[in-house]
């Protein structure tokens, strides 16, 4: 690699050392990382317990792809089918998804990139660590006790009257997540709005915090609803009672509807902060600000404003009234413009930029490509008529997996690499990073797109056998699941291996901006010795590249 | 080395039953495959055009070739630009996808009726003749068919991926979905909803056949009695008589012709009767009691199936006349005589024997 | 490893007058906000949007009590009038009564009178458990009566309603057997809705008791108000869903005609 | 009383504001001094509050049809609206306070008033 083609610029190997005093070896002990108020910690331990369930939801999801290689149900039997993809989507979306980007990314840099020492409620942090920790546990023991077979979306009055398995169980885990999701958001929202450092005005923040902050409202504001929901069907499954029992005089679609309230702004909440680490590595990587960062800033918020008004749209064919059916059609169209925005403004980024193409640029691209695709299937999905043949079938499933997977993940993977140095201080391996990153991208293709075709040929979601026309297709799928197994699992070991043997970082191995790369990196425990004063715009290339010219100079 | 024999198999038989999209078996798989195939197009444009633009910005604008950054604020014209052209096409394919949705969900007059009850995990078809089926649906080509559908216990879905329709069976509530097919052949019936452990048992197959070929079907699977007939036994058995006998005396109102007409309700609302409203009225009386009435009628909740609703509600169908219930006093059985005034409804031809 | 952007700490050239809000480390004083005045700002702030998942979480059961009002009036109206308006408007007068003794306590503390303090908190957790007492009452008269919803419901009740010995009449309109399997619904929303204010109500007065040491403590006297102001909050808040609750349950139809 | 400082965006004039606060936040507007309600104004409070209790229950036993859950949905509006203007201080808090409070409401309302669209404009039937 020639010396223009990367940007990375590393201390000298020979003499360089981690900061003696970080946020890392500023106290020993287990009980001190347990009890710890430090948002950078309590960022590690989101991020470990995330992995762990990461592969425990990867892991059934390669027990789902490998009970569909054959049109017989021959792996395993169809209740132990069900409970595979409901622990896999409930595993996913409530323990992976949701804090992926916000607890782990978002928890460690929020503060930093605001100028504030810490989030405002340090100890409602580490609550919400245990909380998400207790609801893991609680699904666990759903699963250990032998399984919850409800589908993610706990459709009534299936889930409340005719099924054995441990839905109790299994819906307070994602009661007790969701308050640890609304604590999250709570704790963002108040630090944006009240820590930030002299000079940060609103327009001074980068795009990563802005994207947070919607998604900070979609949390506080959605999750509760879906934790009222949780208790009515817990109440009417333990007493009989039929809130949502039509022969009771209930209403299985008022489940729908306050179900969807929360769910459908829910994949915005998963979606928007990985939007908010591609903003940052699109602008880095091509050295340049964020093409219209105003629009990007404020799309961020309209998506989280619209996406709470397009719920519906999950209930189509459900028998909600045409009428309604219009409006939230409408509606879903408008969501998907601010979606639209954002990928044209990235790719404007680029324009005129000075790019490199290191792993977190990778990804990136990955991302633009794959959630262009996710985003525009999902308009193949609110047009009404569409939505008819294509609902509850493997395009939803490929739809929504281009976006979480192809989308979220991929920004996931971009977040991760591009702060490593920052959260370690140490670098991964690049060009092992590099092949994680093609293999990934190439294993999600032949993974999902197979799915599109499937799913427009009619093979309805969910089934544990299907006829035997759709074997090739599913063949591919699973093929392709493998590959993006592997691109999964080499990131965690070289990650797992670069905490001893990488090289050292330095404190801004990108030139990038952001106040997080003008620290230490591992940070100190308080962030900032000072509070710092923000005098520049956000992706001020050229403030940097003063500033490092005025170093050189005090040095000299 | 070759291709693997099996993966050869596999290959052949996939490209030689469906390619890359079902087959078109219904008037309305072609307007379907029409919106598909736009949107497809739209979404391919759209995905190249940023491909492009991110393969031509990396290649002209990478460090090598551009080493100093060219710093840009923003075009407003741009912003609008992207913004109004995705918004426009996004507007097109909401009004194309809501007509659409209604040829989908909006049945045509004439459309025969059959009736399709969801139950853990099997679908049962009703056939205004009496002839029922279990996972399986006969019907002709070129003649609408109205499905009407409830579920006994869980959301289903009823959907027949190669007529591009689909519908939620819902418990508790009819709904109802129509298509007319056009080829003759068997095609898949799904289920789509998760609905439970055998979710993926839930299938079936429609038989499409031509008129005549379908009659001989009708014919051979005649179980004696049709719907009317069970309805009008079971209307009978359950003592809805005593009060809808259509005399001038009676406690309850009279039935005759009374569906598809507007009845006033004593809060002074006015509704229709169809199959809804008469399947409400007899599972929750007091919500629905007819203006000059007394809400004495018991409910009938739990006491009769929804294939047996269907029975009444089809018998009250075609009641035009109190002649029929008057016979219930007179003989306590029925099934000799079928219903004597027939109604227009297309489905007649099928019904007498 | 210093960053230059910090060229200059924003409150080094103060007066002398803020200089104790900055290095004399008050003892509630968190090290990572920048004064005791962002600290206050931050917890108020937070405390709203707390109160703010509140009102979504409660919007769920608001809505489907609109719903199957609409749907099924005549038995919520019926067993509305099962539950005792006396009790129900007695609550709520005690209900206001501990939310102006929070209201004075908050004021305590800001004036810093810590006796006037803790009686005033007090009194709050009195009215708030004599408010839990009658809640009780009434959830032990519906057990008695038959009115939980579940396996030992009884709708006698509103089919046959029992007969007032004065006038002779039944004391409400008998409602249809059908209808009356309705009130299930009703009485479900009714323990779904107060059980979980009163649920609030119990953690509210779990951490009146602690509030309450630490002011006896003189932990609030010295211009630290913090928690009392957003506990007051809080507990102002499952007032309000009270004020609500009170007429949608126990007044829906307090004028039968006969 | 209330003062809210007015929203400056330049740096050269935040630095030196010579103000306990952060004065950097300067989209923060509060930087208010603490009001405090005085024991009386509560006492006013308190006392309408009993009294509108009182109303309400007395108007249940009215018949007015229609309007009765109108007035006892208003009185308790209103109700809710004092207690958080007075109790809660809010009448006397930041904007951003107010907005929080707004936004509440606006999402509540939004919640019941989109669901409930659904459930009336089903019985319009299919067109």
């Amino acid at each position: 690699m020639s010396s223009t083609a990367t940007i990375v610029t590393l201390p000298d190997q020979a003499t360089a050392r981690l900061p003696k005093r970080n946020y890392l070896n500023n106290e020993d002990g287990l009980l001190s990382w347990l009890l710890t108020g430090d948002h950078k910690r309590i960022a590690m331990l989101y991020l470990i317990s995330i992995t762990f369930f990461f592969f425990i939801g990867g892991a059934f999801a390669g027990l789902i792809r490998l009970e569909l290689l054959t049109p017989q149900p021959d792996l395993v039997a169809a209740d132990t089918y069900n409970k595979f993809f409901t622990m896999h989507g409930i595993i996913m979306v409530f323990l992976f998804l949701v804090p992926s980007v916000p607890a782990t990314i978002g928890n460690f840099l929020m503060p930093i990139m605001v100028g504030a020492k810490d989030l405002a409620f340090p100890k409602i942090n580490l609550l919400s660590w245990y909380l998400y920790v207790l609801g893991g546990i609680l699904l666990m023991a759903a699963l250990v006790l032998g399984g919850v077979d409800t589908g993610w979306t706990f459709t009534t009055p299936l889930s409340t009257h005719y099924l054995n398995t441990h839905v109790i169980t299994a819906a307070l885990a994602i009661f007790v997540a969701g308050f640890s999701s609304i604590f999250t958001g709570l704790n963002f929202i108040v630090t944006i709005h009240r820590m930030r450092c002299p000079g940060m005005t609103w327009f001074r923040l980068p795009l990563f915090v802005w994207s947070n902050y919607a998604a900070s409202l979609l949390m506080v504001l959605g999750t509760p609803v879906l934790a009222i929901t949780l208790v009515l069907v817990l109440l009417e499954r333990v007493f009989g009672i039929g809130v949502f029992d039509p022969t009771k005089g209930g209403d299985p679609l008022l489940f729908q509807h306050l179900f969807w309230f929360y769910s459908h702004p829910a994949v915005y909440i998963m979606i928007l902060p990985g939007m908010g680490v591609i903003s940052e590595t699109i602008s880095t990587f091509s050295r340049k600000r964020v093409f219209g960062y105003t629009a990007v800033a404020f799309s961020s918020v309209a998506i989280a404003l619209f996406g709470f008004f397009v719920w519906a749209h999950h209930m189509f064919i459900m028998g909600i009234s045409n009428y309604s059916a219009l409006v939230f059609s409408l509606l879903t169209m408008l969501v998907a413009v601010p979606s639209a925005i954002k990928i044209f403004n990235w790719a404007f980024t680029l324009q005129k930029g000075s790019i490199t193409f290191e792993t977190p640029m990778l990804y990136s691209f990955g991302f633009m490509g794959l959630f262009t695709i996710g985003g525009v299937t999902g308009v193949f999905l609110g047009s009404l008529g569409m939505d008819i043949h294509l609902t509850e079938t493997y395009f939803i499933v490929a739809h929504f997996h281009f976006v979480m997977v192809g989308g979220m993940l991929m920004a996931f993977l971009a977040g991760i690499h591009f702060w490593w140095p920052k959260m370690t201080g140490r670098m991964y391996p690049e060009s092992l990073s590099k092949l994680a990153a093609v293999t990934t991208f190439i294993g999600f293709i032949l993974t999902f797109m197979p799915q599109f075709i499937l799913g427009y040929l009619g093979m309805p979601r969910r089934y544990h056998a299907y006829p035997p026309e759709y074997q090739v297709l599913n063949v591919l799928s699973t093929a392709g699941a493998t590959v993006l197994g592997v691109g999964y699992m080499l990131p965690l070991l070289y990650l797992g291996w670069s905490l001893k043997y990488g090289a050292i970082a330095g404190d801004n191995p990108w030139q990038a901006t952001g106040l997080e790369w003008q620290i230490q990196s591992p940070p100190l425990t308080e962030n900032f010795i000072e509070i710092p004063i923000m005098d520049h715009e956000a992706y001020d290339y050229e403030w940097l590249e003063q500033k490092q010219k005025n170093e050189v100079t005090t040095v000299g | 080395m070759g291709i693997s024999p099996v993966l050869w198999q596999f290959l052949v038989k996939w490209l030689h039953s469906s390619a890359l999209f079902p087959v078109e078996a219904s008037t309305i798989a072609p307007y379907t495959d029409a919106l598909y195939f736009f949107l497809v197009s739209v979404s391919l444009v759209g995905l190249i055009f940023v491909t492009l633009l991110i393969f031509y910005f990396s290649v002209r604008y990478r460090r090598d070739k551009h080493p100093v950054a060219v710093q840009v604020e923003g075009s407003t014209i741009l912003e609008a630009t992207w913004t109004i052209i995705p918004l426009a096409i996004f507007l097109v394919v909401f009004v194309w996808g809501g007509l659409l949705y209604f040829r989908i969900y909006d049945p045509p007059p004439n459309a025969m009726n059959i009736y399709v009850v969801g139950k853990q995990w099997m679908w049962k078809a009703e056939h205004p003749g009496g002839q029922h089926e279990i996972n399986a649906l006969h019907i002709p080509v070129g003649q609408p068919v109205q499905l009407t559908m409830i579920s006994q216990d869980v959301f289903h879905s009823f959907s027949i991926p190669d007529f591009r329709v689909k519908r939620e069976v819902i418990p508790g509530r009819y709904s109802t979905v129509w298509f007319q097919a056009t080829d003759p052949g068997t095609y898949h019936i799904f289920c789509t909803q998760y609905c439970g452990t055998l979710h993926s048992g839930m299938i079936g197959e429609v038989t499409a056949m031509t008129p005549a070929d379908y009659k001989k079907w009708l014919d051979q699977s005649n179980s004696g009695m049709s719907l009317a007939q069970n309805g009008e036994r079971l209307f009978a058995s359950m003592g809805c008589n005593a009060c809808h006998s259509g005399n001038a005396a009676a406690r309850g109102p009279n039935l005759a012709g009374v569906y598809g007409s507007k009845v006033t309700l004593t809060d002074g609302s006015q509704v229709l009767v169809n199959d809804a409203y008469l399947r409400d009225a007899i599972l929750n009386p007091s919500q629905h009691v007819t203006a000059g009435y007394a809400p004495i009628m018991p409910t009938y909740q739990g006491q009769i199936s929804e294939d047996g609703l269907i029975d009444i509600v089809e018998f009250i169908k075609q009641l035009q006349s109190n002649y029929r219930i008057q016979q219930t006093f007179v003989t306590a059985d029925s099934n000799q005589a079928s219903p004597t005034t027939p109604s227009v409804g297309s489905n007649q031809d099928s019904v007498k024997p | 490893m210093d960053n230059t952007v910090a060229t200059e700490h924003p409150h080094t050239h103060e007066t002398a007058v803020h200089v104790e809000h900055e290095h004399i480390a008050l003892p509630q004083h968190r090290h990572h906000f920048e004064t005791v005045e962002q600290q206050r700002e931050a917890g108020s702030f937070g405390m709203w949007l707390f109160l703010l998942t509140e009102i979504m979480f409660f919007g769920g059961l608001f809505f489907a009590y609109l719903l199957y009002r609409n749907w099924y009036y005549a038995a919520f109206a019926s067993a509305s009038e099962t539950l005792s308006i006396q009790i129900g408007t007695a609550n709520t007068a005690i209900l206001i009564t501990s939310g102006f003794f929070m209201a004075l306590a908050v004021w305590a503390a800001e004036v810093r009178k810590k006796k006037m303090l803790v009686w005033t908190l007090i009194l709050t957790t009195v009215f708030g458990v004599a408010f839990l007492g009658f809640k009780y009452d009434e959830y032990h008269a519906k057990w008695v009566e038959h009115h939980i919803p579940g396996a030992h419901f009884d709708i006698k009740d509103f089919v046959n309603p029992p007969i007032n010995p004065q006038t002779h009449k039944p004391i409400e309109d008998p409602i249809s057997p059908d209808m009356a399997q309705r009130t299930q619904i009703f009485f479900f929303l009714y323990f779904a809705m107060t059980g979980m204010h009163a649920l609030h109500m119990i953690i509210g007065v779990g951490l009146l008791f602690w509030l309450i040491r630490r002011a006896a403590r003189g932990d609030f006297s010295a211009g630290y108000v913090a928690p009392i102001e957003n506990f007051g909050l809080y507990w102002h808040f499952v007032d309000i869903i009270w004020l609500f609750l009170y007429p949608l349950l126990y007044l829906i139809n307090r004028h039968p005609m006969h | 009383m209330t003062r809210t400082t007015p929203k400056e965006d330049s740096m050269a004039e935040t630095v030196h504001h010579t103000e306990a606060q952060d004065p950097t936040n300067v989209t923060n507007p509060e930087h208010t001094s603490h009001h405090i309600v005085t024991p009386a104004q509560y006492g006013l409070v308190f006392g309408t509050l009993l009294i509108l209790t009182g109303v309400t229950a007395a108007v249940a036993f009215i018949p007015l049809g229609w309007a009765n859950p109108v007035v006892a949905l208003f009185i308790a509006c209103f109700k809710a609206c004092i207690v958080v203007l007075f109790f809660m201080h809010a009448k006397y808090q930041s904007r951003l306070i107010k907005m929080t409070i707004g936004s509440g409401i606006f999402m509540f309302l939004s919640l019941i008033v989109m669901t409930l669209s659904d459930y009336i404009s089903r019985s319009w039937g299919l067109w």
